[in-house]
């Protein structure tokens, strides 16, 4: 139960790790999902054609890595508005998989590995749930013991404070979207590795969950790591109700969603209660 | 500022006048009605993925080859339900094409609608019921039938002592989203193939939500397993990887519907009904060119025609399944086809 | 001692806003190893030739030259890449970063993987701390630290760069007295090691003793440049006030009317340090200017009274009510009320003057919640026409001149008739003429019945409109005179401590 | 006034709406057998026929509807991510009234329906907006979730207890014809609603430039330390901005359901409240060009449509000619030198 719990939490957790670096360099990311799309496109593609998954996870994070450059160029260099820019981001990931599929495979539909094999597994886990929790535990590092990550942390602050210590913040933004591009694109393989196929729209909103979860894990890699554990949990305990209970199956499905609203409501509670108390 | 807001009222004024005397020119030229010039085939989701829409658009291409000077065009409508019926209305208003084809239970309610506002377009309708409307013509399968061989050959592998079948006697079904003929016929049929084998089956039904999210699919069946099901039956679209993906983790057993796909997953696909979309499009569409297609009657497919079956003739079928459970299924086959077992498609 | 490390030549500076020359063909120089205090009146251009030599404002005539050399100081980093950081006294720190961070941001140490390398740094920085005397806690948040550890934040962030010449702007402000000497021994100590410190200070004495020389400002201009062991305060105050001594004083009026409001033993402290002790009353029908230097509790005095910041100790009573423990509320009180961060707070400057300057009216012109155009097209016109604002009524307040901007808030709060008016830093950033004219209105607004409050650390203002001047220093109550031939001079000593 | 555009953002504008045409016309080239059918189709196809322009209207009506309660939530600095949700609550609230209340004659009926909508929507975001006040929970994140819920629990009213049992569509049963809003150009969904929605947004431009509260939540956005200072009621701008924008979309839901669709089907207005926000930012939160942001998001979506049909153009161009279309519409500059950090 564990480990489903927590395989099921990772897609949401690397998305939200690399949505984590955009918010904090002061970046809004509403491109997760799009971005998650081409990587669980293009980690099928490239491992169809290579016959090797770590190319094809490669491959996943390098197209979330392009993706998130069109989408980073567009905003900080012409100063679109972020917002309609991330649309356009997750609009352009469903157009462009779409055409490349029906160019490459003459299909719009499900592209699955015919020679699957089952991801690695160690002691029980998904070798994925260890890339999760490492590269969660590198996020930490990151953004806590580099320079690098003292930068986005500062950008995210005050860009003029930047200026005055002689620092790109264009340099850093770009870099922390480019790793949100490729962090998604490892997200979105994940998915479909796991699942040995690519169906369209098989993210199916975990980009958007992704970013509730950076704003519930208070902007912290390990209250992120909770919070999508917290999420993938709520989703456990969905689909177990659904084989005992006479609930509705659109109440179950909605059942995340609810408790996770009301932990949100009960966090800022207890947070203004606590700030009074001060 | 009032004044921009009026520029821009007058803006749109002068867009609807312009739109108004471009439409009234296209009105005349259709009028020409029971010789089928062109074909659309709506698909009500994208074709990929789901067998029945492959198989649809394929029989069409079929028919349409066969006779010169036929235009096919296929459009892919989406999965919201919401938009099928502008998606069809646009099409209708398009007076293009003489025909409309599409599948699923939900077009003939649709089509209906359109019906009113252009009686002239005519509609042949897949897995759908309609009576009465002189524009469409529904061809619908018997699901109760169906789910019913589904359910018997689950009920007789979760009894079995194949490799992948517990004592339990826990069979399950993934639907995609409860729509009203997964819930009238498929799994009262599902439920009572299975109960025909042993009263004491329980059918564990679960819905992923929507047809695409395998992984939600896929830890759904993974919690479906564990709870002591061994077969899943999967009517999820693309979400059925998800299920297939559970498992083969689990080395459990997947049962397909519709069309027949052992290839996918031998060894964990380990049976599948058919329905013969492809050569009902084929048929029927060659009828409608003849100009014979019976518009405003409905007409149900069974086993007995030939319309439905189970696929127990594929190489990786006999090689899974012992013979003792294929001809306890050739038995209950030849039950349906003989009537000894009568299964009525729910009107509703 | 090398006098040619620093050379700063004719140097001037006109802000766009306001036409005001802020800094007037000004003339520094430095020496290696060199403590230089710059003196001189709030506003006498001090703070921004300091900012041009950090690079942080560009000056429209002049030449830099460092080491011989002739140097533009464009932005910050090229100013902190030839030597030269300034200490601000507004801190440029961010809040949600340690100490070690901010301190490192821009010149962090880092191992080749370009992982920070924090223990080099916490090395240096406690090398630092141990070698100046100085501590702070380099793994705490700043937005957890008190003031006085945020300066010395600051000041560490300076410190860990290989700086040339750093500029201190007021250091010994948030500091009470015995820090001050920290922060002496740190300057000495910075001195020995061979660096140049350029202070802005207020404090004369203190300039006298810890530099050694000083270069004093008046209107923008360098009137003098002294060697400190050639002068004494009393020199030194004479040429800050000197000049304007021809200002008439303002004939107080008989003070007739009640009592509005009233401070009571108000005390404003954080942690031991105390920031504000005052008692004062203001009645109708008069002005009350509290000046004094502005860090010395003018500041503060505002904060309180804005409601941003409660008061630690006393009452603040209005018409015989005291407030208790709830945060003043002006509005709620109908007073007006102008800050001196106009900027920020005084205006929205995304939006236009009408909306800016109906911003006390709005629900007059309004009928069943529909504001009635007309009539604020026609109440905006006559404003702009009676106090002279330069634009029209739909022009964003972004694209007015500093001098434009004042008026649009003055018209604002004074045609709102409020029986209190609290107006900080009236003249901040003005020409003569909207002066006059912020006076008058001032004045008319007063013998209409209102009471006044004036919080300024321009004395020459305070001795123009005051019925009663409060000077504070060190933010507490030096004396409150009646303005009856009150010159600058007899002010500005007690505004810095001299008088005694 | 802040409801002026200037020159130079109007220049932006239509370079970056320039640059998105010509790449348009290049997608077009690339991906057609046909380049010239399809490019004539997408661009002409919204005009081709009544229905099509109806619909084309119809839409943009609708989107008018979310484009300026969003606009009014961003002008007081509210982010209401909610908007799916709140359409959907909307639209299905005005069936299930229509299908369950006998009313006396069709106005009252639908003018009550329609009420129950916006009401609807309009407390599903005042929800989030009353906990942003009460406890200071974040709005952008509150509201989705909220929506989450909201959407589950509607497909669940939909196909549960409201379920037209004798349909084999997921929906319920129709509202009676008597409450259809009366369609014109024949065919088309185009009806009243357009022209309501024309109505509001003369009212919201009042609204937000004309009112004492407009004032407010414009000054509460702008600089809410100013507002503060002027003493301006702030924290209840924290919630009527938010019930106004559920309030709009739940009329875009109720419209599109009362107008167009005559039911309730599950999902039905998947990717409304979306279309809001984007066509709010687009007319960067000015009522007045709402109208042309609805219109060109509707244009496109027409053309598309018309071009799928007609020619070899497929779905997935569509949403390709629209993201290039959004990535440039809202850029300030289209300089692709490096912009020096300290200029």
């Amino acid at each position: 139960m564990i480990s489903s719990v927590l395989f099921m939490s990772t897609p949401i957790l690397l998305a939200a790790i690399g949505g984590l670096l955009t918010e904090l360099a002061g970046v809004l990311n509403i491109a997760l999902e799009g971005l998650m799309l081409i990587g669980a496109f293009s980690a099928i593609l490239i491992t169809k054609f290579t016959g090797s998954m770590f190319l094809g996870t490669l491959g996943a994070s390098l197209a979330g890595m392009s993706l998130a450059y069109i989408f980073g160029f567009i905003t900080l260099r012409f100063k679109a508005n972020i917002f309609i820019t991330g649309l356009a981001a997750n609009l352009f990931a469903v157009g462009i998989t779409n055409y490349l599929s029906s160019i490459i495979f003459g299909t719009k539909g499900v592209i699955s590995l015919l020679n699957y094999s089952q991801l690695l597994h160690i002691a029980g886990n998904n070798i994925f749930t260890y890339i999760g929790l490492f590269i969660t535990g590198l996020s930490l590092w990151i953004i806590y013991k580099t320079v690098f990550g003292l930068r986005i942390r500062a950008s995210g602050f005050d860009i003029s404070i930047l200026k005055i210590k002689g620092i790109d913040s264009y340099n850093i933004q770009m870099k922390a979207i480019l790793i949100s591009g490729a962090l998604s694109g490892l997200g979105g393989a994940v998915l479909a590795l796991n699942i040995g196929a690519y169906v369209p729209n098989m993210i199916a909103g975990r980009g958007w969950i992704a970013l509730v979860v950076i704003y519930l894990g208070r902007k912290h890699p390990v209250g992120i790591l909770i919070a999508s554990i917290f999420f993938a949990a709520t989703e456990y305990i969905s689909n177990i109700a659904q084989g005992f209970f006479q609930i509705p199956s659109d109440i179950l499905l909605g059942f995340p969603y609810l408790i996770t609203f009301i932990a949100m409501v009960i966090y800022s509670i207890l947070n203004t209660r606590l700030n009074n108390g001060r | 500022m009032a004044v921009k807001s009026l520029y821009y009222s007058l803006i749109v004024m002068f867009l609807l006048t312009l739109g108004l005397v471009s439409c009234t020119k296209e009105k005349s030229d259709t009028e020409n009605t029971n010789d089928i010039y062109s074909i659309a085939v709506f698909v009500p989701g994208v074709i990929a993925g789901s067998p029945t829409y492959e198989m649809m658009a394929e029989g069409a291409q079929r028919a349409v080859n066969e006779v010169d000077g036929r235009e096919l065009k296929i459009i892919e409508g989406g999965y919201n339900q919401g938009e099928w019926l502008e998606k069809i209305t646009v099409l209708a208003s398009s007076n293009e094409y003489d025909l409309i084809v599409s599948t699923n239970p939900a077009m003939p309610a649709i089509c209906n609608e359109v019906s009113k506002l252009f009686p002239n377009q005519k509609f042949f309708l897949l897995d759908g019921f309609l009576e009465g409307n002189k524009s469409i013509y529904t061809f619908r399968y018997n699901q109760v039938e169906q789910s019913f061989l589904n359910g018997y050959f689950a009920g007789l592998i979760t009894s079995s002592k194949m490799d992948g079948a517990n004592t339990d006697l826990k069979i399950g079904l993934i639907a995609g989203q409860e729509y009203p003929d997964m819930v009238k016929a498929i799994l009262p049929g599902f439920t009572a193939g299975a109960e025909n084998v042993n009263s004491s089956i329980s059918v564990d039904f679960r819905i992923v939500g929507n047809w695409y999210d395998a992984e939600k699919a896929r830890s759904l069946s993974m919690s479906m397993f564990n709870s002591g099901v061994d077969i899943i039956l999967t009517i999820a679209g693309g979400a059925n990887q998800g299920v297939i993906t559970a498992a083969r983790e689990m080395g459990k057993y997947v049962l397909m519907y519709d069309v027949s796909a052992y290839d996918d997953a031998p060894g964990i696909i380990i049976g599948s009904t058919e329905i013969k979309q492809e050569r009902a499009a084929y048929e029927k569409i060659k009828l409608a060119i003849a100009g014979k297609m019976n518009f405003g009657t409905a007409e149900i497919a069974t086993v007995k025609d030939g319309w439905i079956s189970f696929d127990n003739k594929h190489p990786l079928y006999l090689k899974n399944i012992s013979a003792d459970i294929n001809s306890r299924m050739e038995e209950i086959i030849s039950e349906l086809v003989s009537g000894k077992i009568s299964l009525k498609m729910p009107v509703y | 001692m090398n006098k040619h490390l620093l050379t700063m030549h004719n140097i001037t500076k006109t802000f766009p806003g306001n036409g005001v020359k802020a800094v007037d063909c000004a003339e520094l120089q430095v020496g290696t190893g060199e403590i230089h205090s710059i003196i001189g009146e709030n506003g006498a251009g001090k703070s921004t030739l300091m900012h041009i030599l950090a690079g942080e404002i560009i000056p429209d005539t002049g030449n830099i030259i460092i080491s011989n050399r002739n140097i533009e100081l464009s932005t910050p980093s090229i100013a902190l890449k030839n030597g030269i950081a300034m200490l601000h006294q507004h801190l440029k720190l961010i809040p949600e970063l340690t100490v070690l961070e901010n301190i490192i941001l821009g010149v962090e140490p880092s191992t080749k993987a370009g992982t920070l390398n924090s223990k080099d740094a916490l090395n240096k920085i406690n090398k630092l701390c141990k070698e100046f005397d100085i501590f702070v806690d380099p793994k705490k948040l700043v937005k957890n630290l008190t003031s006085d550890k945020k300066q010395i934040t600051a000041l560490l962030s300076i410190l860990y760069h290989n700086i040339k010449i750093i500029i201190l702007d007021e250091p010994t402000t948030f500091f009470n007295e015995i820090k001050a000497d920290t922060v002496h021994k740190v300057i000495k100590k910075l001195q020995n090691m061979g660096k140049s410190i350029i202070i802005i200070t207020h404090k004369l004495k203190e300039a006298i003793e810890i530099s050694d020389s000083i270069t004093v400002m008046k209107s923008g201009r360098t009137i003098a440049n002294l060697n400190s062991s050639e002068t004494d305060i009393n020199h030194l105050s004479s040429l800050i006030l000197d000049g304007n001594s021809k200002i008439k004083s303002n004939k107080p009026d008989i003070q007739k009317g009640s009592v509005l409001l009233e401070f009571k033993n108000i005390t404003y402290s954080q942690g031991a340090v105390n920031y504000l002790d005052i008692n004062f009353h203001i009645k109708k029908y008069e002005t009350l200017v509290v000046t004094g230097i502005r860090e010395n509790g003018l500041e503060i005095l505002e904060q309180i009274l804005a409601g941003n910041i409660q008061k630690t100790t006393g009452d603040i009573i209005y018409k015989n009510t005291t407030t208790g423990n709830k945060i003043f509320s002006l509005r709620k009180i109908g007073a007006g009320y102008i800050p001196s961060d106009r900027i920020k707070k005084g205006t929205s400057i995304k939006s236009s003057i009408t909306d800016n300057i109906i911003l006390l009216k709005y629900k007059f012109f309004s009928k069943w919640g529909i504001m009635d155009s007309k009539k604020i097209n026609g109440f905006v016109s006559k404003l702009i026409d009676e106090f002279g604002i330069i634009g029209s009524g739909n022009q964003l307040i972004s694209t007015l001149s500093g001098g434009n901007i004042q008026r649009v808030m003055i018209a604002r709060e004074i045609d709102a008739n409020p029986e209190l008016f609290i107006f900080a830093e009236p003249s901040k950033g003005l020409d003569i003429l909207s002066k006059q004219m912020i006076y008058n209105k001032i004045n008319h607004l007063k013998k209409k019945g209102s009471g006044i409050l004036i919080i300024s650390s321009d004395i020459d203002e305070a001795i123009k409109i005051a019925d009663r001047v409060l000077i504070l220093h060190n933010g507490k109550e030096a004396a409150t005179l009646i303005n009856k031939n009150l010159n600058r001079v007899e002010i500005g000593k007690i505004m810095l401590g001299l008088n005694k | 006034m802040d409801h002026k555009i200037n020159d130079s953002t109007l220049k932006a504008t239509l370079l970056a709406m320039g640059s998105a045409l010509i790449i348009t016309i290049i997608l077009l080239i690339f991906s057609s057998n046909n380049p010239l059918q399809s490019i004539v189709f997408f661009f002409t196809g919204p005009f081709s026929n009544t229905y099509n322009f109806g619909n084309m209207l119809n839409k943009a009506g609708l989107l008018i509807f979310a484009g300026l309660g969003m606009s009014i939530a961003f002008r007081s600095g509210m982010f209401n991510l909610g908007g799916e949700g709140q359409v959907y609550a909307g639209a299905t609230a005005a069936v299930l009234v229509s299908i369950n209340v006998n009313f006396p004659n069709r106005y009252i009926g639908i003018i009550s329906a329609v009420i129950i909508g916006i009401i609807s929507g309009a407390l599903i975001a005042g929800f989030s907006g009353w906990l942003k006040k009460q406890w200071n929970t974040d709005e952008l994140i509150s509201s989705f979730l909220l929506s989450g819920i909201i959407i589950h629990f509607t497909d669940y009213l939909i196909s549960g207890p409201f379920k037209d049992n004798s349909s084999f569509l997921n929906s319920t049963v129709k509202i009676p014809t008597i409450l259809f809003i009366k369609q014109f150009l024949d065919t088309s969904h185009f009806n009243i609603s357009f022209f309501i929605a024309v109505i509001f947004t003369f009212l919201a431009f009042i609204f937000l430039f004309k009112t004492s509260m407009g004032y407010e939540i414009r000054l509460s956005g702008l600089n809410r330390k100013f507002a503060e200072y002027g003493g301006l009621p702030i924290n209840r701008h924290l919630i009527i901005p938010m019930l106004i924008s559920g309030g709009m979309y739940g009329a875009m839901g109720s419209f599109a359901s009362m107008g167009s669709y005559h039911m309730g089907i599950k999902g039905f207005t998947q990717g409304f409240g979306w279309n809001g926000i984007a066509v709010a930012l687009i007319a960067g939160n000015n009522p007045a060009f709402v109208i042309p942001a609805a219109l060109i998001f509707a244009y496109l979506d027409a053309g598309t449509q018309v071009a799928m049909i007609h020619s070899d153009l497929s779905f997935e161009f569509g949403n390709l000619i629209k993201a290039v279309i959004f990535f440039l519409i809202t850029a300030k500059k289209l300089n692709l030198k490096k912009e020096y950090l300290y200029d």
